[in-house]
C-alpha cells in the first residue's frame, strides 16, 4: 500500500502495540494530540491511556521511566518532541540505559523515537541530527531509516530487539515520500544497510535523508556516464561494515554523506574503518560531504546553504570520479 | 490629559494612570506584533519557522517588565515579547528576526522569540524549557558578585516547572541566596498537555516550600496585580533575601503555536477567558478611571497599527543573511 | 527463647520481638561485611576501586526492607546493602563484587554497590545521584500495568534530592499515582557538603507538597520506627493512592568513602550519633524487652562473623574474571 | 618547579585568580573538602566564599550557573567531580553555552573542568572518556592536556579564552607524573598541536594519557630501529589539522591512538581528514588503536584489557613499520 513515511511509522508502532499487550508508548503530547507530528494520532483513541501516556515535559523521565519499565519487561517506545531535546535526558540514556546489560546483564528492550533533521527551518533546537553521540556510546543501538517501508520494518524491530534502540526519524521525510509498503507482519533487521542503488565508478554512503539527496545526484551523474552505488547505511549502531566495506572495494572510491556535522560524525568513522581495512582497494581520496561544523541556522539561504544537497553531492562526486 | 500622554513612553509610572498607560501601550502593541504574525506573516508564507505568541498574557510580562531596572537581567520565555520592547528592541527587528532577515536580533542564525541582547542584558533562550533556569541563577550570582543591587527576572510556564533545570536552577539559586525573581505564566497548558497531567499539585507556587522561597499566586490577567507582585518580588530579592516566586494564573488565548487550532482546549475555557483578556480589562479600568477617553485609547491602537505596519514594510526590505555569513560567530574568532 | 530463634531468618515479624531479632540479624550483617570492605579489605588492598558503606544508616534499608514483599521491586541507593541480604544475596557474592571477581553479582564488569539482579527485582544504581528516581516510577508503573498489587521502593540520599532527574521522577510517578515508595536517608550530608548548602528548606520532605504526595518523617536510626513508616507507605502505594515519600534522619557514621576522613565534620557530630548508633540502640531495646540475652546478641555476632570470614575466603577463592568476557553483554548477542 | 599534572592544574586556576577578579570556581566539594582529588585544595582559605562556590549535586545548575555568569562578564570554571557525571549538564552544554555566540553574539567565557579517563579502578561511571560527544559539538572548545606544563598552560589559556572550553583532565596522570613546570605566567595555546618526538617511520596521533603510553611504545621500537613521531593533539577541538597532517606526509605511516572507545572516537574523524587530505602521503593503511567499544570494566583484568597501552600499541605500530 501507498504511504508516507509517517504513516509506514505509525502502523509498524500500531501493528507492534496490537501483537504484544506489553508495548506501550509514553511522551510529551503523544495522546489526545496524536503528537506534535500526529505519529501517534488515534493511537489513544484504539489502545487507551494505559498504553498512551502523556507525561510532563522531562525528558529524563521519560526515558527513565521507559528503563524501569523495560527492566520489567514491558516494551516501552518513548517519543522526543523533537531529537533536540534528547540531551535533557542524556544521562538515563548513555549511562543507564546503554549499559545495564553489560553491568549486571539486564536487558533493557526500549526504543526511543527522535524525530530527527533540518530542512524544515526549524533552527538550531528543531533540526539537529544528534545520532553521532549515541553511536558512540556503547550498548546502544542506532537506527536511522530512508525510506517508507524501511521506517516500518526498522520501527517493528526495534521494538521487538531486547536491546535500547534509538530510532531517529527525519522530519523532512515524514510527508514529503509516499512510498509502496507491504501489508501486515514485516521485519527490516536491525545491523544491516542495503545497497540501494548498484553503480561501478564510486559507493555513495549515506543514510536517512540524504539517502534521497544521493540518488537525486547519482541520476544527474548518470547522465554524464558516471555510475553511482549507494548504500543506505539504515542502522549506524552496529554499523554494517561488510556492506560497506564490499561497496568500497567494488568501487575503489567513496563519498561519505551526511546531513549531521562534520566533524565528529560518522563519516569519519567510516573513514577510519575503510582507510584501514579497505585501504588497497582505494583509487581515491575519501571524500566527506557533511554540514559544516555550526549550529542547525534559521534563515532560510543559511539553511540551504548548510545542508547537504544534490549539488554539493554532485559536484564533489564528479572530482572524484574523474581522479 | 492628551493624546499624547497615552502614546508617549515616558509616561510617569509612578501614578496608578501613568503605570495604566505605559502597560496599555506595551501590551497592545505586543498583541499588535503577535496579531500580525501570527494571524497574517505566518499564514501568508512570510515566516516559514515556528511561531509562539503570549495572547492573553501581555499582563504577565508587561506588568513585572515595568518593575525592573535596566540593569537587572530578564531571561524571557517564548511568550514574554513585551520584555523585548521595554527594553527598547524596535517591532521592526522583531518582524525581522521572525522573517529571518539580518534586521532580526540574531540575523537570521536564529527565529521567533530565540533571541536575546546582552547589551540590554536580555537572556536568549533555548528551545528546552527551563533551561533558562539555571542561567538565571548565573546571571544573578554575578549581579551579586559585583557588589550591584540588580536581580535577574527568570520568566516560564507552567510545563516548564516539570524540568530537572527547573528544580536544579531554583534549589542553587536558594541555597545561594540569590537574587532572581521567578515569574511562572500558569496558562494551564503546555502545548496539549493540562496542568493535571503535568503536576498533581494544585499551584506551581506550591513548590516554592521545597526550596525555601517565599511564593505568591497572582492575577495574571491584571497588569496592576502583576506589577505590584512583581515590585513585591523585586524587593525581596534586591535585599538581599533570596529568590522569589510569582506565579501568575492565566490563559493562552490561542493555540501552542501558530499551526495548532487547540482543539483539546474545551470550548469554556475559551468563553471564560476571552472575558478575562488583559487588554479588554485594562481599557475598561482606564475608562472607568477615566485615565483617558475611548478616543484616546483608539488612536493609541491606530498609532501602534501603524507603527507596525512600518515596520512590517521595513522588517520585509530588510535582507536575508548571505549564505557567506553560514560558518561566523561559531568562535570568537571564526 | 532459644540461640537459634535469634538466628534464624524464619523469625515470626508478626511481632515486634521477631522483628526486633531479624532486624538485628540484618543490620550486624550489613555492619560487619561492610566493616570488613571499609576497614580491612580496602586497606589491605585487596578492594582497588571505590567503597561506600551504611555505617549508622542500617536500620533504614533494614527497617524497610523487611517490609516489602519478595515481589516488589528495590531500587537502592549505596547505603542500602542490606537490601541485597533480605534478598537473599550471599555475603560471599558481595564481597567478591568489591574484589572484581567473577562471583560478584556484575562477574566484575562494575565494583561495590554498583550491583543489582532483575531475577531479584533489584535494579542496580548507576553513580549518577538520583538517577533511579525516574527508574523506579517506570518500574512502578510496569507493576501497575501488570495489574499486580506489588510497588517500587526507590531510595536515596539528601544530596540527591537536588538533581533534577530526582525532580522529574516524583513528579511523573505524581502525576501518574504510581505505588511508588521513596525512603530518603537524611545524613546530613553529601560527602563533604552538609546539608545548609545543599538545599534551603528545613527537610527534604518539604518537597513532597510540591508533588501532592504525602510525607512523615522518621528517626532513621530506630528500626522500628522506620519499619511502622514503610509500612504505612506500602499501604498506601499499594492502595493505588500513588507514591509517598519516607524521610530518615540519620548520620553517616563515617567518611564519605573509604578514603575519606571526615574532617569536615565537627567532633560534636561524631558524639551525638554515636550514642544513636542503630545496631546498639536495638540491642538495648531487645535486652530492656527481654526478647533474647545478651549471650544470644554475643552468639549472633559470633555467628555473623564466622558467616563473613567464610564469605571473604570464597570471594578471595573466585576467580578474576577471563579477559576474554571483556567484550560479552555489549548487546544481547555479543 | 616540579610539580605533578595536579599542582601544575592548581597553580594554572590559582594565578588566573589572583589576576582576575572575574575568576572564581563552582563545584561539588571543591571549597571546605577541596574537591574529590583536591585540585581545589587551600583556594577557598585563599579566596574565599565568594570564589570557591561548594555546590548541591546539579551538575545542570552548575553549567547553567556558570553559562550565565559568564554571560555577565565573569569567567567560571565549573569542576565535574568526575568526568562522567558531565552527562547530567549535557543539555546546558551542548545546546546552550556551545550556541549562543553562534546565535545570538553572546560570549560565554567559561571552562569546565572533568577529570577524566581509566587505569585507577573506578568502573563504568568513574572512568569514561566523554570528549568526542563534545568534539562533535560545534562551538565549544575542548583541551585535554598530557603533560604539567602543558596543563598549567592550557587552563590559563582555558580561562582567558571568550568561548566555552572543556577541559579534560586525566585523572591517571594527575598525581603519576612528575615534570618541570615553568614558574609564574605563561600560557599554551589552545589550537596547536605539538610534535613531541620526532620520527621517521610512522607517527602516532594521540592525547591524554596515551601520550605517555605512546612514548613508552617509541621508545621499545627505538631499540628495534622503527623510529617513531608522536603528535600531542593537546586541543581536540578545534583539531590542529595542520600539525596532523604535516606529521603524516613526513613519515606516510599513521597510527591513531586513544584510551577513549574505539567507534565514534576522535581516531576516526582524524581518520577522515587524512584520508581526504593526505590520502597520497599513505604508504599503508591508517591504523586506529583505542578501548573496545564496551563501557569500562571495573575488574583488573577486564580494565587491563580495555585500556589501549604500549603493548597493543608497539605490536600495531611495528606491523605498521614493515608495512
Ligand atoms: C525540554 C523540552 N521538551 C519539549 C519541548 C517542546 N515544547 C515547546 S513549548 C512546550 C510546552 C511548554 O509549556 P509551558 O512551559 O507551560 O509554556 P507555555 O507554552 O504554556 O507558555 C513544549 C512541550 C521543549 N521546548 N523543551
Ligand atoms: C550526578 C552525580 N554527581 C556527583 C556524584 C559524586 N557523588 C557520589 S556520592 C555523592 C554524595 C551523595 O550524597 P547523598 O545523596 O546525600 O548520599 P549519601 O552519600 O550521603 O548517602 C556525590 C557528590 C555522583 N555520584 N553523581
Ligand atoms: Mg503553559
Ligand atoms: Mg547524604
Amino acid at each position: 500500500m501507498e504511504m508516507t513515511y509517517l504513516e509506514a511509522i505509525r502502523q509498524g508502532i500500531r501493528e507492534e502495540m496490537t501483537r504484544d499487550s506489553g508495548v506501550f508508548l509514553l511522551g510529551e503530547d503523544i495522546g489526545v494530540y496524536g503528537g506534535a507530528f500526529k505519529i501517534t494520532s488515534g493511537l489513544l483513541q484504539e489502545f487507551g491511556e494505559k498504553r498512551v501516556i502523556d507525561t510532563p515535559i522531562s525528558e529524563s523521565a521519560i526515558v527513565g521511566a521507559a528503563i524501569g519499565a523495560s527492566l520489567m519487561g514491558l516494551r516501552p517506545v518513548a517519543e522526543m518532541q523533537f531529537a533536540d531535546f534528547i540531551t535533557c535526558g542524556y544521562d538515563q540514556i548513555v549511562n543507564f540505559a546503554a549499559k545495564c546489560r553489560y553491568r549486571w546483564g539486564a536487558a533493557v528492550p526500549m526504543v526511543i523515537r527522535a524525530p530527527s533533521g533540518g530542512g524544515i527551518h526549524g533552527g538550531p533546537f528543531h533540526s539537529q541530527n544528534p545520532e553521532a553521540w549515541f553511536v558512540h556510546t556503547p550498548g546502544l543501538k542506532v537506527v536511522a531509516p530512508a525510506t517508507a517501508p524501511d521506517a516500518k520494518g526498522l520501527i517493528k524491530s526495534a521494538i521487538r530487539d531486547n536491546d535500547p534502540v534509538l530510532f531517529f526519524e527525519h522530519k523532512a521525510l515524514y510527508r514529503r515520500i509516499k512510498e509502496d509498503v507491504p501489508d501486515g507482519d514485516f521485519t527490516v533487521p536491525i545491523g544491516k544497510a542495503a545497497v540501494v542503488r548498484q553503480g561501478r565508478d564510486l559507493s555513495i554512503i549515506t543514510y536517512g535523508a540524504m539517502v534521497h539527496v544521493a540518488r537525486e545526484s547519482a541520476e544527474t551523474l548518470e547522465k554524464e556516464g558516471i555510475s553511482v552505488e549507494i548504500v543506505d547505511l539504515r542502522t549506524l549502531a552496529p554499523l554494517d561494515e561488510d556492506t560497506v566495506l564490499a561497496s568500497v572495494r567494488k568501487t575503489s572510491k567513496v563519498l561519505l554523506l551526511h546531513e549531521d556535522v562534520l566533524t565528529g560524525g560518522i563519516g569519519g568513522e567510516l573513514a577510519g574503518r575503510i582507510a584501514e581495512k579497505a585501504f588497497h582497494d582505494l583509487d581515491a581520496p575519501i571524500v566527506r560531504v557533511a554540514a559544516p561544523d555550526t549550529p542547525v541556522p534559521y534563515s532560510p539561504p543559511l539553511e540551504e546553504a548548510f545542508l547537504p544537497n544534490a549539488a554539493k553531492v554532485t559536484e564533489r562526486a564528479r572530482w572524484l570520479a574523474r581522479y | 490629559m492628551s493624546a499624547p500622554a497615552v502614546l508617549q513612553p515616558e509616561t510617569d509610572m509612578h501614578t496608578d494612570r501613568g503605570l495604566a498607560l505605559q502597560a496599555l501601550r506595551y501590551m497592545a502593541t505586543m498583541r499588535e506584533v503577535e496579531d500580525r504574525i501570527e494571524r497574517k506573516l505566518y499564514r501568508q508564507g512570510k515566516i516559514v519557522g515556528g511561531v509562539y505568541v503570549g495572547r492573553g498574557q501581555e499582563a504577565i510580562s508587561v506588568g513585572v517588565g515595568l518593575s525592573a531596572t535596566p540593569d537587572d537581567v530578564l531571561c524571557p520565555s517564548h511568550r514574554d515579547l513585551a520584555l523585548f520592547l521595554i527594553r527598547g528592541v524596535d517591532p521592526r527587528q522583531i518582524f525581522a528576526q521572525y522573517m529571518g532577515r539580518v534586521g532580526g536580533l540574531t540575523r537570521g542564525k536564529d527565529g521567533n522569540m530565540h533571541m536575546g541582547d546582552i547589551s540590554r542584558r536580555i537572556v536568549s533562550i533555548i528551545s528546552a524549557m527551563a533551561a533558562s533556569v539555571p542561567v538565571a541563577a548565573g546571571a544573578a550570582l554575578a549581579l551579586k558578585y559585583r557588589g550591584t543591587q540588580n536581580i535577574a527576572y527568570c520568566f516560564f510556564g507552567d510545563g516548564a516547572t516539570s524540568r530537572g533545570d527547573w528544580h536544579e536552577g531554583l534549589n542553587f539559586a536558594a541555597v545561594q541566596k540569590l537574587p532572581v525573581v521567578y515569574v511562572c505564566n500558569n496558562n494551564q497548558y503546555a502545548y496539549s498537555t493540562p496542568l493535571t497531567k503535568q503536576m498533581a499539585c494544585a499551584n506551581v507556587s506550591d513548590r516554592a516550600p521545597g526550596y525555601g522561597i517565599p511564593a505568591e499566586i497572582v492575577d495574571g490577567n491584571d497588569v496592576f496585580a502583576v506589577h505590584r507582585a512583581a515590585q513585591r518580588a523585586a524587593g525581596h530579592a534586591r535585599s538581599g533575601a533570596g529568590p522569589y516566586l510569582i506565579e501568575c494564573k492565566t490563559f493562552r488565548m490561542t493555540g501552542h503555536s501558530a499551526h495548532d487550532a487547540a482543539e483539546y482546549v474545551p470550548q469554556s475555557l475559551w468563553d471564560e477567558w476571552k472575558e478575562k483578556d488583559p487588554i479588554t480589562r485594562l481599557e475598561k479600568k482606564i475608562l472607568e478611571k477615566r485615565w483617558a477617553k475611548r478616543e484616546e485609547i483608539a488612536r493609541l491602537h491606530a498609532g501602534i497599527r501603524q507603527e507596525v505596519d512600518a515596520a512590517i514594510e521595513w522588517a520585509e526590505k530588510s535582507p536575508y543573511p548571505d549564505a557567506s555569513e553560514l560558518l561566523d560567530g561559531v568562535y570568537e574568532r571564526s
